[in-house]
């Protein structure tokens, strides 16, 4: 008979879309049934939303956790309940995850870092190039910083972070983006940690009129990011995109291994997908793939 | 012949009697009933326990957001107050250690609860500073200052056994929901048989009456804005305790859910009026929707569009059969 | 327990006196310099006209509000009232002149408000509904008035709110009461109910302090009478040693005041406004009359007649069950208060503060609210369009103010109900309902109101009005319906009655 | 030496008469000056074009909100409006295609924001339900429309040329900046100069009195709600145009900002009393705050903190001046 599988995922973005459709691609076929939600990145509401799930009788969990530490006491009673648990995106600590399907944020940071040291050598030209960097550390903490340190972790030798500051939305990272260029003019590259981030950081840059002054690296791909990557205003340089299809197919995969009792890979990791401006076909292909998942 | 048509005729007389009394226990008498038999697993034990659990957290608050609306006034910093709770109780774990630091954090997290609460009435007193605009100020403040204490990371410190307050069970009911009935006895009694309540309504109902009467309008006011510091420091410990953390992005928007349970109970936003009882159902309404929506597997951007109708469909019915005359 | 009466009794018990108090407003002088003694044990008639600071004495020895300068001392000892409750303490009891009760709660919580009846039940005290209720109600039996203490108080009519207001004074046992204006609002019974109280409490060595606008009453129940104009002390007499001319003369100086004109035949053959069989279900039934041009139609009847429902469901402000109603020859029925207003009615209503005007709103604002359309060109409005309106309006109904864009609650009663009339006034309506336009309205305004209404009558205006004082009715109206129970009984001439055959009429058959 | 002592003394009461008649305003050029100083680059054209670029987007938004609060109302809806404006429009300009496209979307998108606010305030009227209920349930259910339209992704099918509107340049000045100094010039002159505004601070101050008055009041009400529609519309539309695509999660908790800026500018929430130039001061006030934060680079967690002491410190300024005397 069909297995019931909860996919919680924490916000509505394109990421987040793609993976509820590969997970919705994966329980298709079969009589297995889907059901979603998002926990709004509230702590609180993942708990709700998993001890909802344990009283429908879910035969397994497929959950981006919000937190690794405060995501744990929730999921622990979903596994005390015989529910299988799998995570994907991110994970959690304590051994509860029996499969974790993960990019892992630093793997993403470290991703557009790596496409980015060539570069930042050779526009220092032996100098420290000074960035700045958008975030979402007051949404999310943990994978904020995960992003941030893996991109950092490939550059520091060549930069210098001269200002450090939150917007995730496209509309506010806009606003702060153009902010942070006027109050450091000698800003030449920003770094941010997602998808809106990355929009508006270069749409401030174009706004400031400073195409080929100043150079923005990002996160996460989507139609508008491939395309600002194949536009010919230099702006936008490389982000990593994440492949949230697969992340959600094996996830579901995993999920029904397990359920029946059979064993799967603990850690499957997906890789991501550096897209840069030095290799339109990379990006143009990526785009391709986009249009058959948004049909 | 007669006598039947006035059984007849009393019996409708009776229904919608009912009706009008009672509209919106019956809508939501209706939802529950629609969701046993729609929502898989709604009627189980497990599940009406969780649902209590769940709108425990949020009805300990709301029903002291109720004796503030009455009172004319308003709180939009509960959320931040129960992020700040939590890592405040959170903090004291770590650095005391053990129940001992609990105990303390929990001590210290109801103190700011209750002052930040009476310094905003104070402060609506001395310079006129409209509560909407204090509480604004502290829904962006308190949340700075948690994220402050935790330095942005979960603190997740606790003894052993903390996590039963929020998520265990005592003779097999969810301890949260006692804090929650306690809650609604108290706050019930309090607004319908003391002096207090009853200064409240008429501070709500008309300021001036009040304070002619010789009411210490501003010492009323005030107490009712503590007293939901207080309750949001109650349950922020509670949401920890649950989710077994204290952080900065806990119960984001959660004043807005609040007030909502406020609302759809009747209660008006302009004061004066509105009862704690329907607190409650608006609580439960609120607490049904969202678990029917997650259980009938209702895709997430319709759930948006549902719970917007439901709440709207719910308040204009309510509307509607209060008028059957 | 606010109450305790002082253990040792003195002299000066009772007394109240001011030295040189002045209070003002802004650059307004309220009060100014004023100095008195009020001997203990006796009624005090406060008179002056409208806006001449009456109630802000009241409000200084009721907390309500502090002395700029001078001081007051009460009992005997120099005293200074931060709050009301500082008042209550001293024994003294106001019935304010605007109404100040809760409307959501009900009558008896509203008379004990602050001072609920407590209960002790393990440690924790609480309210005492029933005993509450009890109290209340026998309270309201002694006083011989026919409320509930469990109704709200909002389901009450104003004056039945009046009565709960004093029921609420009388419950303190005060020792010092001030009443500003409880009769306003008050029809024959229940002033006689009220003037009975007076003289127990008189008895008992009550001092008290009793504004009014209403001449009458002064002989009937006050000692003495002291006047002030614009807030100076202009004198005190006795009762026993005082007439009419003399108070009027303290009061005005020598200002001249209007007498009604000779009355005119009225032509009775084209109505301007006909009511047929209109009804309203708990409020009045099978209501029909005519209204001529330049006719001035009264309306009488007790408290709760049903008068004022009347005139807001013609107006389209509540909704008919039955009837019609005609105006200029046009079928109106149904019609909303902005279709009323623009076919010609106007309607000022009987709560000023409530539903007549915008309190925070400038004064200009509040005149011209009613005439938005002939102010404005094309919907564009501007200061300089609306002030010939606000200046016409100020001068002919001599609204005192010194600056029209200060809000209306600014303004002393009398001078806000002349607010009201002027809004209307500036729609230039050919019909229009008076509901108690004289309440709180001094003898002097209260002759201008008149003669507003006696002039546009000469112009063509046709009029209802309606008052719970019976012989201005007498006076005003070409004709008098009279209302018993939400019904027409009769119609009577008021050149051909007088005042207790009209009073025997409204009073017939009507219970208690 | 007499006349010398009357110069002084005039002088003292000038100075104190310009701060009890414009306190927000000093508060606001106190901040501006002190921004100066202490934020790098503050002061250059290009960032104080930019500030006002942003502002504008929150500005067009808080006249109409202004409005709607005079009135007595309330509009919790215009966050998920401006996602559902922005989503609309980029719809159509997809299906459409090129200027045709936007053109469609546009007026569809000014539409629909007209029909809901005017409908919320019909229902205001038929079945008394508050627009503080009938907004909450916009704001979930406009947003789940929003996301129905886009499937969850961004759209982005924008003609080139778009990105003018939220972004480009006119005169050196950017183009937002004109619809914003046009909507503050059309707010301003409707609500001081016309028979409808003056028939808003009416309905606010007084609903029966006004009804009493013979002014629809009805319509009054509904008509600042559709106002604000239409605004809401317009700023979704710059927006979309701004971070080129219209996505279901732009705006989140836009509401509250617009709140504030209005309520910070004078207007009471009670409704009656309000000034279409207190907000603008309020709009300015909040994005100086915000700017002169990032400039400054202060720590996110502090901002949260910063923000809500200056807002609280602002308004307890701006009462506190008023009284001088
Ligand atoms: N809150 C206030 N602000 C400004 N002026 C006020 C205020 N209250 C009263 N005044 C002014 O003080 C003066 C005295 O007012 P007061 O209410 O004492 O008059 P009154 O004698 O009671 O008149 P009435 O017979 O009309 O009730 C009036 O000119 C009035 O406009
Ligand atoms: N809001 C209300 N709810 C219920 N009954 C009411 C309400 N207002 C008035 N009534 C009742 O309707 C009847 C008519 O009242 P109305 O106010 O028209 O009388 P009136 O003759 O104008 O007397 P008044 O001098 O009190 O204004 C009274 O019995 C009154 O108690
Ligand atoms: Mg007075
Ligand atoms: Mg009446």
């Amino acid at each position: 008979e069909g297995k019931s599988i909860a996919g919680i995922v924490f916000q509505q973005d394109q990421y987040m879309r793609g993976v509820q459709i590969g997970m919705e691609k994966a329980t298709a076929e079969s009589d297995d049934q889907l059901l979603s939600a998002n926990s709004d990145s509230k702590l609180e509401k993942e708990a709700q939303l998993i001890d909802t799930y344990i009283a429908r009788g879910v035969d397994a969990i497929a959950v981006t956790p919000l937190s690794a530490d405060a995501s744990m006491t929730a999921l622990k009673k979903a596994r005390d309940a015989g529910v299988i648990v799998v995570t994907f995106g991110t994970t959690v600590n304590g051994d509860i995850a029996q499969a974790s399907v993960t990019s892992s944020n630093t793997d993403i940071g470290i991703g557009t870092g790596k496409a980015a040291v060539e570069f930042l050598k050779e526009l220092g030209g032996g100098e420290k190039v000074k960035i700045g960097t958008l975030a979402f550390k007051s949404l999310l903490p943990e994978q904020s910083d995960g992003r941030v340190n893996g991109f950092l972790s490939q550059v520091e030798d060549y930069v210098d972070v001269v200002s450090a500051q939150d917007a995730w939305l496209a509309e506010k990272a806009v606003a702060v983006a153009s902010d942070m260029l006027t109050a450091n003019p000698d800003i030449q590259v920003l770094y941010a940690a997602n998808e809106g981030g990355t929009v508006g950081a270069v749409q401030a840059v174009k706004r400031a009129g400073l195409e080929g002054k100043v150079f923005v690296f990002g996160t996460d791909g989507s139609e508008q990011l491939a395309n600002m990557l194949l536009d010919d205003d230099n702006v936008l340089q490389a982000v990593t995109a994440q492949q949230p299809l697969e992340v959600g197919r094996l996830a579901i995969d995993a999920a029904i291994k397990l359920i029946d009792g059979e064993e799967v890979e603990k850690d499957i990791s997906v890789p991501v997908l550096p897209l840069q401006r030095i290799d339109p076909e990379g990006v143009n292909a990526f785009k391709e793939g986009l249009k058959a998942l948004t049909n | 012949m007669t006598t039947t048509t006035e059984h007849v005729e009393r019996k409708e007389n009776f229904a919608i009697g009912i009706l009008r009394n009672y509209p919106m226990e019956i809508i939501l008498g209706a939802l529950i009933v629609f969701l046993i038999f729609m929502a898989p697993g709604f009627a189980s034990t497990h599940n009406l326990l969780n649902v209590l659990r769940t709108v425990s957290m949020l009805g300990i608050i709301a029903f002291g957001m109720t004796a503030v609306i009455i009172s004319g006034e308003i709180d939009l910093s509960v959320g931040a107050g129960v992020a700040l709770a939590g890592c405040i109780v959170a903090w004291f774990a770590g650095a005391i250690g053990g129940w001992g630091g609990v105990a303390v954090g929990f001590a210290v997290a109801v103190s700011v609860g209750f002052s930040v609460g009476f310094l905003t009435g104070q402060f609506r007193r001395w310079f006129d500073v409209p509560t909407f605009i204090t509480t604004l100020a502290l829904f962006a403040a308190l949340r700075g200052v948690a994220n402050l204490i935790t330095g942005g990371f979960p603190l997740t410190n606790f003894p052993s056994g903390f996590d039963f307050l929020g998520g265990g069970y005592l003779f097999g009911i969810p301890f949260p929901v006692y804090v929650f009935a306690f809650t609604f006895v108290a706050m019930h009694f309090i607004m319908n048989n003391t002096s207090f309540g009853r200064a409240v309504y008429a501070v709500g109902g008309n300021l001036e009456a009040a304070r002619l009467s010789g009411i210490n309008v501003w010492l009323v006011k005030s107490m009712t804005l503590a007293i939901t510091g207080v309750l949001t420091a109650i349950s922020g410990t509670l949401i920890a305790s649950q989710i077994g953390s204290g952080t900065g992005t806990t119960a984001t928007g959660m004043e807005l859910d609040v007030i909502a349970a406020v609302i759809i109970g009747g209660t008006s936003l302009f004061g004066g009026k509105g009862r704690i009882w329907g607190t409650l159902i608006g609580v439960l309404f609120l607490g049904c929707i969202s678990n029917g929506m997650t259980l009938m597997n209702v895709s997430e951007y319709w759930q948006y569009v549902v719970r917007g109708g439901i709440i709207l469909g719910a308040v204009l019915l309510n509307q509607v059969l209060e008028r059957v005359r | 327990m606010i109450m305790q009466k002082l253990a040792t009794k003195t002299d000066e018990d009772g007394v109240l006196e001011f030295h040189d108090v002045t209070k003002l407003y802004g650059p307004t002088k309220a009060l100014s310099s004023f100095t008195h003694r009020f001997d203990k044990g006796r009624v005090h008639a406060l008179m002056g006209k409208n806006g001449s600071g009456k109630s802000t004495l009241v409000k200084l020895l009721a907390g309500v509000i502090q002395p700029t300068l001078g001081t007051m001392f009460v009992n005997g000892e120099q005293r200074q009232f931060t709050s009301p409750h500082d008042s209550f303490a001293a024994g003294i009891v106001t019935v304010h002149q605007e109404l100040s009760l809760v409307p959501e709660l009900t009558v008896g919580e509203n008379i004990y408000l602050g001072r609920l009846p407590q209960r002790n039940v393990g440690g924790l005290s609480f309210v005492h509904w029933k005993k509450l209720h009890a109290q209340a109600d026998a309270l309201l039996q002694d006083m011989g008035v026919n409320i509930k203490s469990r109704q709200a108080v909002s389901t009450l009519s104003v004056g039945q709110q009046q009565v709960v207001e004093i029921a609420k004074a009388m419950s303190f046992n005060p020792s010092i009461l001030l009443l500003d204006e409880p009769t306003s609002a008050l029809a024959t019974k229940e002033v006689n109910m009220l003037f009975g109280l007076v003289r127990r409490l008189k008895e008992q060595g009550v001092t008290m302090i009793y504004i009014t606008h209403r001449m009458s009453e002064l002989f009937d129940i006050a000692d003495t009478c002291t006047v002030i104009r614009d807030g100076h002390y202009i004198g005190s007499v006795e009762m026993k040693d005082a007439d009419h001319a003399d108070i009027v003369g303290m009061m005005f100086g020598d200002e001249a005041h209007a007498t009604r004109p000779p009355r005119r035949a009225i032509e009775r053959s084209n109505p301007v406004l006909q009511v047929k069989n209109i009804s309203r279900t708990h409020a009045f039934k099978d209501i029909s009359f005519e209204l001529y041009p330049g006719e001035i139609l009264g309306i009488a009847g007790l408290l709760g007649a049903g008068r004022t429902e009347v005139m807001r469901a013609i107006f389209g402000a509540d909704p008919l069950n039955a009837g019609s109603v005609t105006l200029n020859g046009k079928d109106v029925t149904g019609y909303t208060p902005r279709q009323m207003s623009q076919a010609g009615l106007g309607y000022t209503p009987e709560n000023r503060k409530e539903v007549g005007l915008v309190q925070m709103a400038a004064i200009t604002d509040n005149l011209c609210m009613a005439s938005l359309d002939a102010v404005a060109k094309g919907g564009v409005i501007t200061r300089a369009q609306e002030k010939p309106f606000v200046d016409k309006q100020i001068k002919d109904l001599s609204i005192k103010t010194d600056d029209p864009e200060l809000p209306v609650s600014s303004l002393s009663g009398g001078n806000q109900q002349k607010v009201v009339i002027g809004k209307w006034l500036n729609t230039k309506p050919n019909v229009m309902f008076f509901d108690e336009p004289s309440r709180g309205v001094d003898v002097h305004a209260k002759r201008q109101i008149f003669d507003i209404i006696w002039e546009g009558a000469e112009h063509g205006l046709s009029s209802i009005f309606v008052s719970t004082e019976l012989e201005e009715v007498l006076e005003v109206a070409d004709r008098v319906l009279v209302m018993r129970q939400g019904e027409i009984v009769t119609e009577v001439d008021p050149t051909k009655t007088n005042l207790s055959e009209l009073y025997g009429l409204c009073m017939e058959g009507a219970k208690n």
